[in-house]
């Protein structure tokens, strides 16, 4: 690769491209198949660890759906210390720098997991998984109640002399809010999205086709979905990192996120599907850049072009008839408010 | 494991099934029975996934040298498109996969299990046991005749076989499981192998282990990536030391499991058929023989 | 039809099978063309109605996405009034019952038009359209703050004679919490899912491809999404009446929302591909129920089975080890609280 | 607007361009110049909206009776996979669609603009005017050579004709555009038709309402549907009272509008080159001469 390619995600954390392996796609660290090209990927994400041992979700764990890929592996993991000594040396040996996604169940956990990774030689990066039932919330997952996101991004935040990012789902209204505050209680960048809930269902035998009633969605079918974040998140944030994620399968879906807004882009159900689709992903993305004479992919960011921006899209509306802006004045935006 | 573009060499059809002939001699020179394959499917479509295949024939020497055999019943998305598939088109292929039947070194007499396209890593198998020396028996099923994969090469393949078709239409009327015991003693049979349906598998199990027979089984659960890297494929297996069981993954630590190890309600859980889970002292044969 | 595929959505609702044309696809009401067998559809929802007419989005408004349709119309339609007077005894020729889709921009719009329109002969029900910008409200849409919900569904609900439904968003964390509320303020029922914020790039010219940052996901790349929503829903309200739309195309697909808790289906996007889909899935799942043996589509409602309904997830985890079960004990669903 | 299974009769090339003649006499024997076809995509493929082609040719008589053709250049998923369609295959094919182009009743000489498969309408059209008694002239334009549809065809159909490219592989090089004036004046016509692309017929529609020549052209947008009943095709257009602009259906309003009542700017706010919203008083020429 080039140099021009290299990404800066700030807190001395500079990739040599923009493409990332997303948690939860690279097997346990300690026995990635040679097909992925480890030393060649700008950096890997570790499935999300747990602190003690888990064994993940009862069988079957998948589903294929249009387009896309339904899972629930349930965080199966061998918990944050096996990893440290089994997993994380065989994944340093290849020069990558490693982000370990961290799964808590109480905000002690987060803190525990943290404090021992951060100071991992080998470990570059946290990110901060919140999907895990909160066991002081009912079992609430953590992103669902804001305090406690921002307990444990602010606390981690702290502590960590590693970049943390903050990995959010797009089924928050107040997203941008959500993104917002993170930042401001020290979160480093953002890494958006994670799958996106979903259920599928097996007619001829009544049944879900997963051993639960839900999993998550990811592949090509959640692109827009997860470009939409990217954009909205990056929009009222130009200047924090975000690493976008969902359905990115070829250099010009890394380019798409780029311009919505990420920094880095994170690949995780097309690397299942072709092993070798972050290095793909990497070249195309240069191809891109040499083509079109741009720099850098930072030059990239946030430099999508939207008519909106140039002519309100509520005065397209707007010629004199009562009432008719009232979808266009604001668009008929499906989303919150971005405060 | 390699991922190569593979020409199609030759497509066929066996009754219901198709079977498609690779040329990539750098997978072929180290396969053995009970690997599988997986097929990239092509652009465009709306199902990503890869699909897997066992290997049912590899030919090393000869004028075939470095072709790949693996044959199917196209039922859904994936497979339906395989069918389509003609000779000197190039399929995106990774191989081998997973962890082969194991040789039994001491024991003689292998007794081979198999249900539907089962048939082919068990005929592979054949093939190589006999080539060791084994004496080989089998029972071939299938829901009818069409579905009996090749039976004339299973006969030329085994000392004695039984045939069993739902319909009756091909050997007897019945299932595998119905000619399973007197198969076990008329053949006296020392190991048995099977590749079957997780039901049918179950049963053979639960069989294998009260005679105390040892045995060794390849199972399918949908893969989402074939390699390692996804943990969607998992079977819970007792450990080696009985101190608890690990969710491991098919694709690579299977699909040839000892079905003394899995732990079968864990694992089928999502089937109608619900049971309580086994005792504590659920029987693990732990020592395979060979 | 048989009648025994009929379904009864209460409030006098009945269906003479269970499949209805979504909001938005059914062109202007005035004009539908013959290929949409108009009376052979269980019922029709009309495109969302403003109180004044409007000219909608700007254009490009559609892109074709990984199975799925992006799409910003930004609700163009003639205007309450107008449609009251030429729209509706065009629909109504056909005999098929007319739901009345409404999106107000204040609280009085959503109840101007409800009031004009509950009482016109022909209108069956009516659909809440959430996502309209709320002028009282800085231009957040409705379905961003329960209160605003709860005032436009408890007034709309007090008033109306015919049984109205809430058309609501995916991506509410606290779908649940909100969906009990409609209906303890007076909703009838629940239309389950709108389209998915979403964002198309345009790699090559660096720019959106709608004419506006975002638009709605629609089409097969949703269904997981859309089933995960009504499961959840109908899972703690079994009592409700819920239309279960997005990526409905099939009879399978039909069997699949009735199967996960609807009680009727709606088709929007795979009418625009294939206008006979409507009448194919009422056929389809009719196919279904007889080689099941099964009696009505109500008998399917809420009879899908899931491995966790027997055996609690967690459970299966539990085998002694600490912590081991820290994403198992509730399966890391990554869903908001039930409450 | 009938929908029909048609079978493909048979697949051409005419340099880059593709063409595909279908058996559909429901359709064809209404079909006119400027109406399209709407094409149903396979299943089981990501790209899920029915694609649109103008109709080229739609016989009603003779040994190909109750035939149509359309052409097109396979660029995105869509076209590719129709260019792979073979003779015998079936289509999912709903048609005749939109509005036509008017014939002049009183109006005698007319220019035809076409760029690309631009072509394939406006050929179809000079048919039905000659056939009309009118005079006929034409501008052809493409990249290149290949790109400019089957230009003896064009030579055939029109009293004059000039060919441009862009890089003059065939023709004068250039634009249509850069010819517009100039055949304008040539051959004193009278009414103008055109099928090109946004950026040229905008172009040619200024020329025409600065000149107060009548023109038709037709449009392409986005159509979700094609058939009127999701509203993502719209063209702002200007009432014929001047009292305002809807957002029109171009697929069952247009594709053909008279483009002096189209909002351009407004309508082409997606484009690169933005300009300023016309002024008030932008010249509206209501009533067609015909
Ligand atoms: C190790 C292994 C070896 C196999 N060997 C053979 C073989 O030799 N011949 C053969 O015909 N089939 C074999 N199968 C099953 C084969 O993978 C499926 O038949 C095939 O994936 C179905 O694809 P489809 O597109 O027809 O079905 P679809 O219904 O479209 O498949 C949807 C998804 O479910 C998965 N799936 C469907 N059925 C199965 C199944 N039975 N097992 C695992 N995943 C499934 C698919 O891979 C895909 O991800 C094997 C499976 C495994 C795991
Ligand atoms: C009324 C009408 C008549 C047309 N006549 C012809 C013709 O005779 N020959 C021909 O080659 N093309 C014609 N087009 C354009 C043709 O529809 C597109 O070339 C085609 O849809 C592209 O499909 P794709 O799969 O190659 O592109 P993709 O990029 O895969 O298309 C993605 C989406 O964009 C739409 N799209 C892409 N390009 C266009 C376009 N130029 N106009 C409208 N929608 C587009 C597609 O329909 C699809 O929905 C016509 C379009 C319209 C609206
Ligand atoms: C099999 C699988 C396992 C995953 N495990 C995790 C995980 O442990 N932690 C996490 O944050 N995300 C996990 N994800 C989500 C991905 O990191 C990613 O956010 C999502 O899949 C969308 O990206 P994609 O479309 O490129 O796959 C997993 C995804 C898949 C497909
Ligand atoms: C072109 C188009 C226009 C739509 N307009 C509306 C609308 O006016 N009001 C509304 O509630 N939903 C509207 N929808 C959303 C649909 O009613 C439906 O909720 C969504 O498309 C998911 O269903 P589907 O996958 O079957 O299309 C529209 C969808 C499409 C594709
Ligand atoms: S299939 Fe992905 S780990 Fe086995
Ligand atoms: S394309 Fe759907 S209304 Fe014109």
């Amino acid at each position: 690769m080039r140099p021009s390619v290299a990404v800066d995600l700030g807190g001395g954390l500079t990739l040599a491209h923009p493409v990332v392996a997303a948690s939860g796609c690279l097997g346990s660290g300690r026995d990635v198949p040679a097909l992925v090209d480890l030393h060649r990927l700008a950096a890997v994400v570790t499935r999300s660890l747990t602190r003690a041992p888990s064994k993940g979700a009862p069988t079957t764990r998948a589903a294929e759906t249009a387009s896309g890929f339904l899972s629930w592996v349930g965080l199966q993991n061998p918990g944050v210390e096996e990893f440290v000594e089994v997993d994380l040396p065989r994944l340093t040996r290849f020069g990558t720098p490693v982000i370990a996604s961290i799964a808590g169940s109480t905000l002690d956990e987060y803190v525990r997991m943290a404090s021992w990774l951060h100071v991992q030689p080998g470990i570059s990066g946290l990110e901060i998984y919140l999907g895990t039932p909160d066991h002081e919330r009912r079992g609430d997952p953590f992103f669902s109640h804001l305090e406690r996101i921002r307990e444990v991004v602010g606390t981690v935040s702290r502590l960590s002399r590693v970049p943390v990012f903050v990995k959010l789902p797009a089924l928050l209204p107040d997203l941008v809010a959500t993104a917002r505050a993170c930042v401001r209680d020290g979160a480093h960048g953002l890494t958006l999205i994670d799958a996106v809930p979903g259920l599928a269902v097996d007619a001829g035998r009544l049944r879900s086709k997963l051993a639960g009633p839900v999993g998550g969605l990811s592949g090509p079918a959640i692109k827009p979905i997860a470009l939409a974040a990217v954009y909205r998140v990056s929009s009222a944030l130009p200047d924090v990192p975000i690493m976008g994620v969902g359905g990115i399968a070829t250099g010009e879906d890394g380019v798409e996120f780029l311009l919505a807004g990420a920094t880095a882009v994170q690949v995780g159900t097309a690397m299942l599907v072709n092993p070798s689709a972050p290095v793909e992903i990497a070249r195309g993305i240069l191809t891109y850049l040499k083509d079109k004479g741009i720099g850098s992919p930072a030059e990239l960011r946030g430099r999508l072009r939207v008519r909106g921006d140039e002519e309100a899209p509520g005065r397209a509306d707007d010629d004199g008839m009562p009432g008719g802006t009232a979808a266009g004045r604001t668009g008929s935006v499906p989303w919150g408010s971005t405060p | 494991m390699k991922r190569v573009r593979a020409e199609v060499l030759n497509t066929r059809r066996h009754g219901a099934y198709h079977s498609i002939t690779i040329v990539a001699p750098e997978v072929a020179e180290r396969v053995r029975p009970g690997q599988f394959l997986s097929i990239g499917m092509p652009e465009g479509r709306s199902f990503l996934l890869r699909r897997h295949f066992s290997i049912h024939q590899a030919s090393r020497r000869g004028g075939w040298a470095g072709t790949l055999e693996f044959i199917f019943d196209p039922a859904g998305a994936g497979t339906s498109w395989l069918a389509e598939v003609k000779s000197h088109q190039y399929l995106d292929v990774i191989g081998p996969l997973g962890k082969a039947f194991a040789y039994p070194t001491k024991l003689n007499t292998c007794l081979l299990v198999s249900e539907g396209y089962g048939a082919a890593p068990i005929y592979f198998l054949a093939q190589e046991l006999r080539a060791r020396g084994k004496r080989v028996d089998m029972i071939v099923g299938g829901d009818n005749a069409d579905l009996v994969f090749k039976a004339i090469e299973g006969k030329r393949l085994s000392q004695t076989i039984s045939i069993m078709t739902g319909d009756g239409s091909l050997g007897d009327q019945g299932n595998v499981l119905d000619a399973f015991p007197g198969m076990l003693e008329a053949t006296e049979a020392q190991v048995v192998y099977a590749a079957a349906k997780r039901s049918t598998l179950r049963a053979l199990a639960d069989v294998c282990i009260e005679r105390q027979i040892p045995s060794q089984m390849a199972v399918e659960e949908l893969m989402g990536c074939g390699i390692g890297l996804c943990f969607t494929c998992v079977v819970p297996v007792i450990r080696k030391d009985g101190s608890g069981f690990d969710n491991l993954r098919a694709c690579t630590d299977g699909p040839v499991f000892n079905p003394a190890r899995i732990l079968w309600d864990r694992w089928m859980g999502d089937e109608p058929r619900l049971e309580p889970t086994p005792p504590e002292g659920f029987p693990v044969i732990g020592a395979w023989p060979g």
